[in-house]
């Protein structure tokens, strides 16, 4: 999806799934490219810690289900461009093998004014923790272990079902 | 999904990932399930019966979400017309 | 501000003002260093529009308090650091002239998981936004005007006044 | 913030930014001010009979926030012992 057009107004956007590194700050930069009505750019980059639960971990290993993941997110990024006045929206997600203090994932929203631009890239981490078909497994020393899903993500995921509220008036 | 000659058995696509892919010990197959088995649930319940790797798999079938056609579904959700159906466990993404 | 410390554990903190454009991705990589725990980072950009409630701009001139207004965002780092579990923090504030599309403000947070990351971006703005001593003024065709403050940004604000919600539990 | 040699007035360095710093004309100054000025809001008050500019200035008090050694205060702060007291519009940094 290169434009979701919501209320006919095209919406800049990048999802992509890869297993090479993400090259945020260039990234973003094509997100934002030649708009000049861009005033926030709020990123969330997702990297893989050193261990998982106090156990030291060689790699995450991410499997991802290709047709439906892309889908699921464009879905998704959709939505947050009808929810809030995006001027762009951007998801990388890696897949394969990725070792402690790489990124994992990139998402980047950019906005007239800050509230959207937060808001939207909280929304798309909480389904994209929860809706979008990833999986990761953990090496370590003890082997390979499939990480179990937190109920705290789908409780994150959840305050987005009620309606949002009233978009305040501009704030940068 | 095609409903077989005798009006008795359709072809199915079936994907698995992670956890359910190596209990079941393959990432795809095509299988051949009663015409009688209307949804998610029930083809759950059929697959394990299939034998011991089955039965692991969808021991907990609470657990285990669907795809049809690369949307998520839940387990009352209908299969007739489905293309590729996807059994994984809770996605751990982000 | 180097490393505030909160409980006693060192937060390690930049906090700038310049008038040189900010390296944004050489910063946010000394802030995350060599930690192997941070999960979650987010940034956020203020970004200088080319228009100001529709009037084309040629500049903002940015205004401050030198000697307050570090000391200020200092205090807020340390706020943000007391109330979330964070592993770094990051305000690079410019003054001076700035043009159409050059970056104005960078906050950067890093924590083991998403939403302290989130959470304290969004309290740092809040107060960057109300309390900092910055003030802005537009030059345009028709001269030079200072910005107004928003009540949106004192509304945005006042929301962390009240104490914060527990921790949940992990979810990166 | 010294008392004067009679007791009567008190030396105090102001700062002004912004459309305050403009109006008054200067950024900054030291200023003898009657010892009985306890508070902000009694400074400006002072003030605003300085002269047009600082009239002009402080013409609306309840819009102008303070200072005292780079802490905000509200107008009913006292000054006794400022180094440095600063008045400036509303803040719109960020």
């Amino acid at each position: 999806m290169s434009a979701p057009r919501v209320g006919g107004d095209p919406v800049p956007a990048i999802i992509r799934l890869q297993h090479e590194p993400i090259a945020i700050a260039a990234e973003v930069e094509k997100l934002v490219g030649v708009r000049k009505d861009v005033g926030a750019v709020v990123t969330f980059t997702g990297i893989c810690r050193a261990d998982e639960d106090g156990v030291p971990i060689a790699a995450l290993n991410l499997e991802h289900y290709p047709d439906m993941a892309e889908a699921e997110i464009a879905r998704h990024v959709e939505e947050a461009c009808a929810r809030w006045p995006l001027i762009g929206a951007l998801v990388i997600h890696r897949y394969g093998r990725i070792e402690p203090g790489e990124d994992i994932v990139l998402v980047a929203t950019a906005s007239s004014h800050r509230q959207a631009a937060f808001a939207a890239a909280e929304f798309l981490m909480d389904y994209l923790k929860t809706r979008a078909p990833f999986w990761k497994q953990v090496e370590s020393a003890d082997g390979a272990a499939w990480v179990q899903a937190k109920s705290a993500d789908d409780t994150a995921a959840e305050r987005w079902s009620a309606p949002p509220p009233p978009q305040r008036d501009a704030a940068k | 999904m095609t409903t077989g000659p005798a009006g008795q058995t359709t072809k199915i696509k079936l994907r698995y990932f992670a956890w359910v892919r190596e209990r079941v010990g393959k990432a795809e197959e095509e299988i051949e399930a009663p015409a009688d088995i209307a949804t998610i649930a029930e083809l759950m319940a059929w697959l394990s019966g299939r034998g011991e790797q089955y039965a692991y798999a969808f021991e907990n079938p609470k657990v285990i979400r669907a795809a049809i056609d690369r949307n998520h579904v839940r387990a009352e959700a209908r299969i007739e017309g489905a293309g590729e159906i996807a059994f994984f466990p809770p996605m751990t993404g982000g």
